[in-house]
């Protein structure tokens, strides 16, 4: 039994179905990155829903389960490339640490399409641009998320 | 006279309640393929919910689509059928915003009618004392149309587990209380007896009369079962005066403060109100969890393990008694089999200081 | 035959919301509502929860209830951020209030302690609106500190009224702070209101109730004529969610007015 | 081994060298065991041990705050000990470990559901991929005297084989099995209670600012909650089986624990509570770690 809350949103998005995609963002590297990728004028799909968080060490696997279970349709994590960590050591552990979940998530039968990561530095503006085009288009092919649990 | 008019009167209004029952119960014999049959006629207007065995996993009762799935056998289902009546998580009222100003709705309410089978005495037995919390002076709107809306067809037990004590709490194996209709497993098919006038609305047209052989069968098999309860112990009369014994100390150490022995106990009838996205839910919670009683100052009158589970003694023997008159427990066993440590509430009440005595 | 929804509550608008302390709102509601002095209602915050609050003005002053709200959970905390003209949910009344009837033509001794002035304040001004039903009034209101006082604007018009006096105390000494200071027990000790034909009504915290009760029943009240009124974590409101009980009585239902004699085996 | 436990048990506490023995005494029922707190010398008599022992007693240690204690534990106890001890939350000289040989326990929830009485049970599937049955840490080892405690013959089968199979279904097997077994979790947090490993003050899952695991009648509430209960064990889970013995309605959460074990020890060779000085698995790191995953 599909919970009546999301079985509402599920409705209101039947139609013109556009996914929408939790993404948290390494405050030094990847904010930066996306950041410069605004400032030269990039486009990129608006699926994104940025949020800024210290590090990508910051991020709790619980974060990941609530905006999938509310109804995001991907999450990405996005932190600086091993090595130039703003605290040394913040993305070794979040790379543990999702390395993980990503298999747990595949195991339970969630699309691994749907939650991804990737790592950008301040100066890549146009990997972030790619990345962000990438994982829209993955998404738009897993399909709403509603439409399985 | 007048009796008689007002007793139609009262099922015209189809609020009978089991507990008034037809003082002549009928009683037929029925082959199992013909049981079966007239459950798939009934497939059509009615939600039939059953016992279903789920390998290496044990019995459940589960909304059947299809008759064959449906386990009568001697197996008790883990979960009790309390939770068709008293759900888990269930939407009480939802709030939103119409041109800028608030509004409450009620939840929409089931409507299908539903036939419940293979339900024990004692479950049927537990519905009676939920009856007495959610039927008396605040009635619980989803309650009573779940009441309503079922018919409550309930199977003898063949062979009581070594946890059940039902006799001890006043009821048997064979109990009739709370039950539309009761089925008794005989050789070749089911004897059934109807008890209230919902099961002769549903159940009158099937079957003939049993033979003499069956009549026999029938009071042996009922004089039989209660033997077969071992377990016996006398109910305390006042726990009151070991309230503050450290009985309670000891007895309590094994206990993990999880749910499994509230939420299959089928009197266990403490919930939570949680407002999810602007919907009133009313989900199971238990006194065995810490934050039952937790308070937003951080404040817990029932801090440890010890205060939770003599609440749940006290509850169960001491305080449903001082308020409605009867124990609030129908001796199932299932606290007893399914808690991860093995506690017997039976032993530890049974067991409980002489100050109880009186 | 549809039975009402008991959990559907009405809607109420808040029409004043007074900043008593930094951390206590008094939420007036525009809502016509039939009630006794120490009843309570469940406010629902829609989106966050519910949660039950005393009525704290008399059904005696007008149409419209007040209660006073201490920020310290999630359904407090969003209260404290709603603004006059928004829409919360009420639930009741619910529990069974003072018992007015028994306490005619007697001396009244309240002891309050921190945010449980509120419960008090209702009989309080019930009482003063029919001062000649009860003979002296005396009110103990204590505080952890002078700004944790609520109703301070009330505090006059309570000593110019017949033969009532106010006794206000903090923990500890604050400068420009001209009345007691002390816990309530200790203040209790020192003023030794007379016993005979009178009745104490006690509300505060927990640990506050644990040492006044020894010390009233010194003074020579009995246990019959000491009220409190007890708060546990509530959900329902009507005694079946079944959490909030002290031995077999409900204090959503059989109270929250309870007599010492009713709890004192469990208040221990 | 009883008598010999029984007497250990009364030289301990006649000694003083501990404050209470925490072991198994015979349960109503006759025939399983439930767990008990021995404060004195004539309680001792009420201890047994037989395969009916199923329980791991070092969830209790947390109630005895800096206390000394004795413990009846078999092998796999004692591997959880070893992790509570990597992470600080029990002091090794406060725990006397009375170490038993165990030829594996009996499978308590078949019985249960089975309705049989539990004389016939084979033993538990943790126990049939069980590596030793001598603890790795004891301060006295009480031995099996019937015949030799044999290490179950499969022991070297691949203990992950029922994870790789469930691992080969596709996508929407996978997603259409767990749900169905995620719709029926009650919500009891049995498996969080029995588990020696889950010993916060306050659950993630009792808070409510935010709500992280939703009442709500849907199965989203239930899925992010067995994830949640699952990744906090990640590195920490040393397979005792508590969880799924516990859980009443049967969602076989040895798999989930199992496949993160599996991921665990295939990409990082880290396996739970072997060495007491051994760092927790997340609050550690490798430089080359794998990370094919991230873009």
């Amino acid at each position: 039994m599909i919970n009546p809350r999301t079985q509402e949103l599920k409705n209101s998005r039947a139609e013109s179905w556009e996914p929408k995609i939790a993404a948290f963002l390494c405050n030094w590297c990847s904010y930066a990155g996306a950041d410069l990728a605004g400032t030269s004028r990039r486009e990129y799909p608006p699926n994104i829903r940025i949020i800024r968080l210290p590090c990508s060490g910051r991020v709790n696997p619980l974060f990941v389960l609530k905006c999938l279970m509310d109804g995001a349709d991907g999450v990405l994590i996005a932190g600086c490339h091993t090595g130039d960590c703003h605290y040394s050591e913040g993305n070794y552990y979040a790379r543990r640490r999702f390395a993980i979940l990503k298999k747990l998530f595949e195991f339970l039968g969630i699309d691994p399409r749907r939650f991804q990561m990737a790592w950008v530095s301040a100066s890549e503006g146009d990997k972030w641009v790619k990345v962000v085009k990438e994982l829209v288009e993955e998404i738009k092919k897993a399909g709403p998320i509603l439409a399985k649990s | 006279m007048p009796a008689l008019i007002k007793m139609t009167l009262r099922i015209l209004l189809n609020r009978v309640k089991t507990d008034t029952l037809l003082k002549k119960n009928m009683t037929k014999f029925i082959k199992k393929e013909d049981l079966y049959k007239l459950l798939n006629s009934f497939l059509k207007d009615f939600e039939i919910i059953g016992p279903k065995q789920i390998a290496n996993k044990g019995i459940f009762y589960e909304p059947l689509e299809s008759i064959e799935d449906l386990y009568l056998g001697e197996l008790f289902a883990i979960e009790p059928a309390k939770k068709f009546f008293l759900e888990s998580s269930e939407c009480l009222f939802h709030s939103g915003f119409l041109d800028g100003k608030a509004t409450v709705q009620d939840a929409p309410l089931p409507d299908k009618r539903r036939i419940i089978i293979g339900l024990r005495p004692c479950e049927a037995k537990g519905l009676i004392l939920l009856d007495k919390v959610f039927d008396s002076e605040y009635k619980d709107r989803s309650y009573i149309n779940n009441r309503e809306k079922s018919v409550i067809v309930g199977l003898a037990c063949a062979k009581p587990d070594k946890s059940c004590f039902c006799t001890s709490m006043d009821g048997s194996p064979t109990g009739s209380r709370g039950m539309d209709v009761l089925l008794f497993a005989v050789e070749d098919g089911f004897i059934v007896e109807i008890y209230s006038d919902k099961g002769k609305e549903a159940f009158s047209s099937l079957g003939k009369e049993p033979d003499e052989h069956q009549n026999k069968t029938l009071s042996a098999y009922k004089q039989k079962r209660s033997e077969l309860i071992g377990k016996n112990f006398k109910v305390p009369g006042d726990l009151s005066p070991i309230f503050e014994s450290d009985y309670w100390d000891k007895v309590s150490f094994p206990c993990l403060s999880c749910g499994v022995c509230t939420y299959l106990c089928p009197t266990c009838h403490c919930f939570e109100l949680v407002d999810e996205g602007r919907k009133m839910y009313r989900c199971n919670d238990g006194c065995a969890f810490s934050n039952f009683t937790l308070e937003a100052s951080g404040w817990n009158p029932r801090p440890t393990k010890k205060e939770r589970y003599r609440q749940r003694v006290f509850h169960k023997f001491d305080y449903f008694k001082k308020i409605f008159g009867e124990n609030l427990c129908v001796g199932c066993g299932r606290c007893i089999r399914h808690c991860p440590v093995k506690m017997d509430i039976s032993e530890i009440v049974s067991n409980a200081p002489s100050g109880a005595g009186k | 035959m549809e039975t009402k929804n008991i959990y559907l509550p009405r809607l109420a608008e808040i029409t004043d919301i007074k900043q008593e302390t930094p951390d206590i709102k008094t939420f007036k509601l525009k809502l016509s509502l039939v009630y006794k002095p120490g009843q309570f209602v469940e406010f629902s915050v829609f989106g966050e929860g519910e949660a039950p609050f005393c009525i704290s003005n008399s059904p005696t002053r007008g149409p419209g209830i007040e209660c006073s709200v201490k920020m310290t959970g999630k359904v407090t905390q969003a209260l404290h951020e709603l603004n006059i003209g928004d829409t919360v949910g009420i639930r009741g009344p619910y529990g069974n209030g003072f018992p007015v009837e028994n306490l005619k033509n007697k001396n009244i001794l309240f002891v309050a302690g921190g945010i449980g002035l509120a419960p008090l304040r209702s009989l309080i001004n019930y009482c003063l609106d029919r001062r000649e039903d009860f003979k002296s009034i005396t009110i103990v209101n204590g505080a952890r500190s002078s700004n944790d006082l609520v109703y301070k604007d009330e505090y006059p018009i309570w000593e110019k009224a017949k033969d009532t006096r106010l006794y206000l105390t903090v923990d500890c000494q604050e400068d420009n702070w001209s009345c007691m200071v002390g816990v309530v027990p200790r203040i209790l000790e020192q003023i030794k209101p007379v016993c005979q034909d009178s009745v104490a009504i006690v509300c505060g915290p927990p640990i506050m109730i644990k040492y006044t009760m020894p010390v009233l029943l010194k003074l020579g009240f009995c246990p019959e004529a000491i009220m409190t009124t007890l708060e546990m974590k509530m959900k329902c409101g009507m005694g079946k969610c079944g959490r909030c009980n002290i031995g077999p009585l409900y204090i959503c239902k059989d109270g929250p007015v309870f007599s010492y004699a009713q709890v004192k085996n469990y208040v221990s | 081994m009883i008598e010999e436990l029984r007497n250990k048990a009364r030289e301990l506490l006649k000694t003083k060298q501990v404050e209470a023995v925490i072991g198994y005494q015979r349960a109503s029922d006759g025939l399983s065991a439930i767990p008990c707190v021995i404060r004195s010398e004539e309680e001792a008599g009420r201890l047994i041990w037989d395969a009916a022992c199923v329980y791991n007693l070092c969830g209790y240690l947390k109630d005895f705050r800096a206390k000394k204690l004795g413990i009846v534990a078999k092998a796999c106890d004692v591997r959880a000990m070893i992790v509570l001890i990597s992470e600080n939350q029990l002091n090794r000289d406060d725990v006397f470990i009375i170490g038993m040989e165990c030829c594996g326990v009996v499978d308590e929830k078949r019985a249960r559901v089975s309705g049989r009485d539990g004389s016939d049970i084979s033993s538990a599937d943790k126990c049939k991929s069980c590596a030793s049955c001598v603890p790795l840490a004891y301060d006295c080892l009480i031995k099996e005297k019937r015949e030799k405690a044999k290490v179950s013959e499969d022991a070297d089968k691949d203990k992950y084989e029922p994870v790789r199979k469930l691992e080969a279904k596709s996508l929407s097997e996978k997603s259409k099995s767990w749900k169905d077994e995620f719709k029926r979790c009650i919500r009891c947090y049995a498996c969080r209670q029995v588990c020696p490993m889950c010993y916060c003050p306050r659950c993630v899952a009792d808070q409510f600012m935010p709500v992280w695991f939703s009442k709500a009648g849907g199965i989203e509430g239930n899925f992010s909650w067995n994830v949640a209960r699952a990744m906090h064990l990640a590195g920490r889970c040393i397979d005792c089986g508590e969880c799924e013995r516990a859980c009443p309605v049967g969602i076989p959460l040895r798999d989930i624990n199992r496949k993160i074990e599996k991921d665990i020890k295939e990409l990082f060779g880290y396996e739970a509570g072997m060495k007491t000085d051994a760092k927790p698995f997340l609050a550690c790191f490798d430089k080359n770690d794998p990370e094919d995953f991230i873009k």
